[in-house]
This record gives C-alpha cells, sequence and structure tokens, in this order.
C-alpha cells in the first residue's frame, strides 16, 4: 500500500482553529496587556497557517510580516508607553450584565452565521478545484488589474503615516 | 513515498527507508539539527579566538582539541549547571519561555536556505519572504523578555534593540528585493541557480554593500551594538539572564550570525557555485566563513556609533542608497545589459 | 473533511470573539485587538471563498492584501489616538473618554 | 520528493522543538525544586546599587515615530516583493505605477522624517 507520509489536513485544520480561537480568546481576556498582545500574535500565526492550507503562502508571509512583525511591535510599543507605575488602570468589571449580553449578541451572531452556512453547505464546494497558484501571480495581478487601488494605496499610507505622527507629536 | 509496515518483519526496512530518506538526513544531519549545533558552537569559538588573535591575545587554549576549540563544549556544560536567578518580580512564565522562542526563530529559517542543489530541507516558492518574516519576529520578542527582566538596564537595552533592528529592516529588504528582479523569484534555490554565469554581488553591488550593513545592524555587531553595549548598558538586553538561559540566547544569536552569513552568501556571494573540485556544501560554507569572519572582524576595530547617527544612516542614507539601487537594476534589467553577461 | 463551511464556521467563531469584545472590553487597547480580529476573520473568508469558488484567478487574495494594509494602517492610526487619549486623560479607559473637548 | 514543503517545515519546527526544549526545560527541572526565596541574590542588577522605583519606565516615546514609519513601509516592502518576482513579465507601462506609488510616498517620508528627527517634539 503506498501511502504519502503527510498528517491529513483535517487533523491540521482542526489544530490551526483551536489555536487561532484560543489564543484570540486569550488576547481578549488576558490580565496583562502583554499577554494581550503575545495572544493576539499567536492567533494572527495560525491565522497564517489557514492562508498556507488555502495555497495562498505569500499571503501567510504577508500576514506574519506585517501584522506580527509590525503592528505587534507598534502595540508593544504602545502598552509600554501607556502604563502606569501602580499596573493595570482599567478595571474590566463589568456593569449590571454587560458582558453577559455582549456574550449573547456575539455567540448570537456567531452561531447565526455558521448556521447559515451549514444549511447552504451542500449548495457550496465541498472540495477545492485543483488549481496550481504559482507564488507569481499576486503581484502581476496586483500591478496591472488593479492599478487605481494601488495609488489609493499609497496616498492612504501616507495619509496614515502623517496623520498618526501629528497625533502623536507633543503639542506646544 | 513509502510502503507501510503490516508485519513486524516489514518494520526493519520501512526504518531503514525513513532514516536513508533525502528529506530524513536533511533534517537530521547536514542542514539540520547536528550541523546546526556544530556550526552554532564553532562561531561562538571562532569569534573569540580570532577576537584574541586580533588584540595579539591568544584566546581559549585549554579545553582541548587545536586551539581549545572544545571550549564551547566546556561553556555548555557550565552554563547547563548554573543557577538561573529570577529577577525580583520579573514575569516569569515569559521570561523561562522567550529563550526557547528566540532559538526556534533562529533555527526556523534553515528550513529553506540552501547549502547545495539538493542540500536543502524545504524548496519553499517563497523562500526568500519566509526568511524576513521569521526575523521580523526576533524585535517584539526581544522586547518581551527585556520587558519581562523587570530591570532598568534589559528594559533600555530591549527598547534599543527593537528600534534598531525595526530601522533596518527596511533597507535591508529593499537592498534584497534587487537580487529577487534579477532573479525573477522569491526561491532560494532558483535565485542561488541564476548565479551559475555571475554572481549578484556584481550587477548588485551596491545593495550588498547596503544588506551587509543591515545585516551588521540586525545582528547588533559592532559597530551597531547600542542594545548591549557593555560600558553603558551592562549587557543590554540579556543583562538579567544566567545559567541555561543564558546559554539560550547565546546559542539563538549565534544561529542568527550563521542564519545571516549564509543569506548574505545564498543573495550575493553565489550560493554554492565554485570550482568543482570541492562539493556544492563545502563552497557554501567556506563563503559563509569568509561572510561571518567579516562581520565579526569590525568588533575588534571599530568604535560604537551614537544613536541619532544609526538612525540617519538607516532612515535617510541606506533607504534612499536602496531604492536607487532598484533603478538601477530596473535599468540593467530592461536595458539588456545583463543579457550580453549571459544572465 | 474540511470544506469551504469549516473555514466560515472558524470565522464566525472569531467574529464573534471579536465582537464580544467589542462590546464588552472598556480599555482602548483590548477594543483594538477584538478589531483586529473581526478583520482577520473576514480575510479568511475572502481567501477561503476564492480558493473555493474562483480558483484560476487570485482576486480575493488581493483584497485580503489591501484589507491587511488597511488594517495595519488603522492599527497605527488607532494606537496614536490611545497615546494622545492618555496624555489628555492619564488612562486608556474608554468610559473616560466622554469629554468633547481635552 | 513529492513531500509537500509546508509539512517538511511542519516536522522541522517539530523536530526543534524536540531537540532544543531539553536544553532549557532539563535546568529548570533540576534548579527549581531546589529553590529558596533569597530576596538579596534576586535583586535586579544594578551596578552595585540597591535598585529603587519602578523599572519600566516610559521613556520610548522618542523611538516611536521610526516604529511607525517602519509599520508603514514594511506594507510597501512586502507589496514590492509581489512585484519584483514578476517584474519581467509584466508590461512595463505597469511599473511605471509602482515608480508613481513610490514617488507619491517619497514626500510623506521626507516629512515624517523631518518631524522624526526633531528632538523637541517627542
Amino acid at each position: 500500500m503506498e501511502v504519502t507520509l503527510a498528517v491529513p489536513p483535517d487533523v491540521v485544520f482542526v489544530i490551526l482553529a483551536t489555536i487561532t480561537l484560543l489564543a484570540a480568546i486569550l488576547a481578549l481576556q488576558a490580565k496583562e496587556l502583554i499577554y494581550g498582545a503575545i495572544g493576539l500574535g499567536i492567533s494572527f500565526i495560525g491565522i497564517a497557517g489557514f492562508f498556507v492550507l488555502l495555497d495562498a503562502p505569500y499571503l501567510a508571509m504577508l500576514q506574519i510580516a506585517i501584522y506580527v512583525g509590525a503592528v505587534v511591535v507598534l502595540i508593544l510599543f504602545t502598552i509600554m508607553l501607556v502604563r502606569r507605575e501602580e499596573g493595570e488602570e482599567v478595571t474590566e468589571k463589568s456593569e449590571r450584565g454587560e458582558g453577559a449580553a455582549g456574550l449573547w449578541i456575539a455567540g448570537l451572531l456567531a452561531v447565526s452565521i455558521a448556521g447559515i452556512a451549514a444549511l447552504a453547505g451542500p449548495n457550496l464546494a465541498q472540495t477545492p478545484p485543483n488549481a496550481e497558484l504559482p507564488v507569481s501571480e499576486l503581484g502581476p495581478v496586483l500591478v496591472t488589474q488593479y492599478p487605481v487601488p494601488l495609488v489609493i494605496l499609497a496616498l492612504v499610507l501616507s495619509a496614515a503615516l502623517l496623520g498618526a505622527l501629528m497625533l502623536a507629536k507633543v503639542e506646544r | 513515498m513509502v510502503n507501510i509496515p503490516t508485519t513486524p518483519a516489514d518494520l526493519i526496512p520501512f526504518i531503514i527507508s525513513i532514516i536513508t530518506s533525502h528529506t530524513f538526513i536533511t533534517l537530521i544531519i547536514f542542514p539540520g539539527m547536528i550541523h546546526l549545533m556544530l556550526a552554532g558552537s564553532f562561531l561562538t569559538w571562532y569569534e573569540r579566538k580570532l577576537l584574541a588573535r586580533i588584540q595579539l591575545r591568544i584566546g581559549p587554549l585549554y579545553a582541548g582539541g587545536p586551539g581549545g576549540i572544545l571550549q564551547p563544549v566546556a561553556d555548555g556544560v557550565k552554563l547547563i549547571f548554573k543557577e538561573v536567578i529570577l529577577p525580583y518580580k520579573a514575569d516569569r512564565t515569559l521570561f523561562i519561555s522567550i529563550p526557547l522562542v528566540l532559538i526556534f526563530l533562529g533555527t526556523l529559517p534553515f528550513a529553506v536556505i540552501p547549502f547545495g542543489q539538493h542540500w536543502v530541507i524545504a524548496n519553499l516558492d517563497v523562500g526568500l519572504v519566509f526568511v524576513f518574516a521569521t526575523t521580523s519576529i526576533f524585535p517584539s520578542m526581544i522586547i518581551i523578555f527585556a520587558w519581562a527582566s523587570n530591570s532598568k538596564y534589559p528594559f533600555i537595552g530591549g527598547l534599543r534593540s527593537l528600534f534598531q533592528q525595526v530601522a533596518y529592516e527596511i533597507p535591508m529588504w529593499i537592498s534584497a528585493l534587487s537580487v529577487v528582479i534579477l532573479a525573477g523569484s522569491l526561491n532560494l534555490v532558483d535565485i542561488v541557480n541564476a548565479q551559475a554565469k555571475i554572481w549578484f554581488i556584481v550587477p548588485a553591488f551596491l545593495s550588498f554593500i547596503v544588506f551587509f550593513i543591515c545585516v551588521m545592524a540586525e545582528l547588533e555587531r559592532l559597530p551597531f551594538d547600542l542594545p548591549e553595549a557593555e560600558p553603558e548598558l551592562v549587557a543590554g538586553w540579556y543583562t538579567e539572564a544566567s545559567g541555561a538561559i543564558f546559554m539560550a540566547l547565546f546559542l539563538a544569536l549565534y544561529l542568527k550570525l550563521y542564519m545571516m552569513s549564509t543569506l548574505v552568501t545564498d543573495l550575493f556571494l553565489g550560493g554554492w557555485w565554485g570550482p568543482s573540485f570541492l562539493p556544492q556544501p563545502v563552497w557554501t560554507i567556506l563563503k559563509t566563513m569568509v561572510v561571518a569572519t567579516a562581520i565579526i572582524i569590525p568588533r575588534g576595530i571599530y568604535p560604537r556609533i551614537r544613536v541619532d547617527m544609526l538612525i540617519k544612516l538607516g532612515w535617510t542614507r541606506l533607504l534612499i542608497i536602496a531604492l536607487v539601487n532598484v533603478f538601477l537594476t530596473l535599468l540593467i534589467v530592461n536595458t539588456g545589459v545583463l543579457a550580453a553577461w549571459g544572465l | 473533511m474540511v470544506t469551504l463551511v469549516s473555514y466560515i464556521v472558524v470565522s464566525a467563531a472569531l467574529l464573534g470573539i471579536g465582537i464580544y469584545g467589542l462590546s464588552v472590553k472598556r480599555n482602548a487597547i483590548r477594543i483594538l485587538f477584538a478589531v483586529e480580529i473581526i478583520v482577520n476573520a473576514a480575510n479568511i473568508n475572502f481567501a477561503a471563498f476564492t480558493r473555493y469558488l474562483n480558483p484560476p484567478t487570485v482576486s480575493g487574495q488581493v483584497i485580503v492584501f489591501y484589507s491587511i494594509a488597511a488594517s495595519a494602517m488603522e492599527a497605527a492610526v488607532g494606537l496614536a489616538l490611545i497615546l494622545v487619549a492618555f496624555r489628555l486623560n492619564n488612562s486608556i479607559d474608554v468610559r473616560k473618554m466622554d469629554k468633547l473637548k481635552g | 520528493m513529492a513531500l509537500n514543503p509546508w509539512f517538511v517545515i511542519m516536522i522541522w519546527a517539530v523536530l526543534i522543538l524536540i531537540m532544543m526544549g531539553p536544553l532549557l526545560t532539563i535546568p529548570y527541572l533540576i534548579v527549581f525544586p531546589s529553590r529558596k526565596e533569597n530576596p538579596f541574590r534576586d535583586m535586579p542588577f544594578e551596578s552595585g546599587q540597591v535598585p529603587q522605583g519602578y523599572a519600566r519606565h516610559r521613556l520610548a516615546m522618542q523611538y516611536y515615530p521610526f516604529v511607525l514609519m517602519f509599520v508603514v513601509f514594511d506594507v510597501v516592502g512586502m507589496f514590492l516583493f509581489a512585484w519584483g518576482i514578476s517584474f519581467t513579465k509584466i508590461p512595463i507601462s505597469s511599473s511605471l505605477m509602482v515608480l508613481l506609488f513610490l514617488l507619491l510616498l517619497g514626500a510623506p517620508l521626507g516629512y515624517a522624517l523631518r518631524l522624526a528627527l526633531r528632538r523637541e517634539n517627542w
């Protein structure tokens, strides 16, 4: 019997989903904000794993380089800038059952979306069609088919950079 | 592809077929674990010996072997059995686990870095970006470790380290971009194969200079070792590390040095290409050692630069030179100069 | 068996976690975490749909690319706002950010 | 070999953890059970002084603009890689669009640097 020595994708998917969801919960529930940022980073890495499963390896690398490499660094930096010496300054206690209400809303939303998807499931594609997507596919499409969003992206980047700098600058 | 064993008699051929498979050998022996451990510990000895020679000292001598080459083993044994001191009010979980994460991040990129045509663990299509993505996680881990130490020197050093690595990552990527344009691929094996006729150091010389400077800054080597400036910050972000934690950080840093040297070799110095009287991996390792020597030597020679000079060098000069060189590369590729050189 | 629905379920769960954080948390940085989680939930859906329903083209990946870029910028500006709020109020509790001026 | 490279990388990652894990866990197992509290030994190093005050001070504001610029140029860099691998395959007019993109980003970069390098702003 010939087999390929490979873990079935289902197992990888379940492990990735568990890691991603648990890390996302850690990001929101951890007592210390630093742990929250670490949880957020792990969650991003899990999502990069999903991109790899979805045959988008360049997106996975983009996700890690931009989110884990840059955004998490910026978040850590800001956390260290806004700490007060007495420790965690925001009490996360909910008033009058706000926490329960939020949980209900979020759970209802998630369950309803998942339910609709599951109902529509038989009509959707069960297995991905076999299509080899070379890595170099994304670049030409970005540049040749969507040139206008590119210029808008440049403007958004400039606006964000200058806006954030002007905001954070000490005013005199 | 192997046959799954059904009887106990089949088990032994099964195991043998796994052990002798190419993937297994690459994982465990050559570009894999054993080679990396040897290379990492060899570099610690090599740096000490080289610096000693520069300063007219002898360096490690008594640990056995020629020139005390067993010194890393002695150091390792000593450090493993030393006491691990947790600073007062340090964050215990992070303080213990971050060194392991740093070793992990230092070792992971070797999966895609080739040492020969077939001597690569995983021939990944996005290899170069994989290396850059992995190394870009280092700064956040360092600042978390520094924060976890709950001490002033590590915190200042960690902030400096974060800021410096972040500042030099962009010029590094953009100077690697001209190599990517020349090779037309992100796969490191393809990039080296594209250098069979001419090494990329020739058409992209400015990129090589920028990349090399950025590598030195990323590795926190002199003259860019502000994060661990000994006279000012004791030992920078690993001041509080002791015993096994210190050993892990040390190993991670030297693995990163080896990784970056190999990357320079593969991107600019033609990887395994050389006269064929030596096998391919030997050429890669020889060139890597030359690059590592060039990275280490300034530590014995140069003073440290100031923080504001560091900023200005990284963000104005190097970035602009790298961008200019991308345009030069575009011109070279478009006007067909390279075709005359056989690329 | 991993189908398109599995990805949608994971994405919906992430969205739920994000909405929960957005509605309950008081710490401005945690609210930013929640926003990032929601954006990522959407990104998974784009990549999954373009892989399963539209395979030879990569238009979904292009959207994810722009989405990642935009959310990185959103995080940059959001964190700058949080810095300013901290400077004004000496706190990053969103309950205390209820003054229109200063 | 028919193995998926990502699968090999996964094996590699697990292998690293298996081989390097003991390097750190064994010393902890040896050291920690025998520990007693000792405030003098656990004191943070401060060149012989007794440490005072809070260790995690907010003194990083001067570095903030550079981290911000890094986030922006990270996006630009990753985009440039996507374009760079396909440069020889796309028409030159499309590449001019990328040059426009870079030129549009040049002016804010210069202004941001001017803001960031003035020490009194931070």
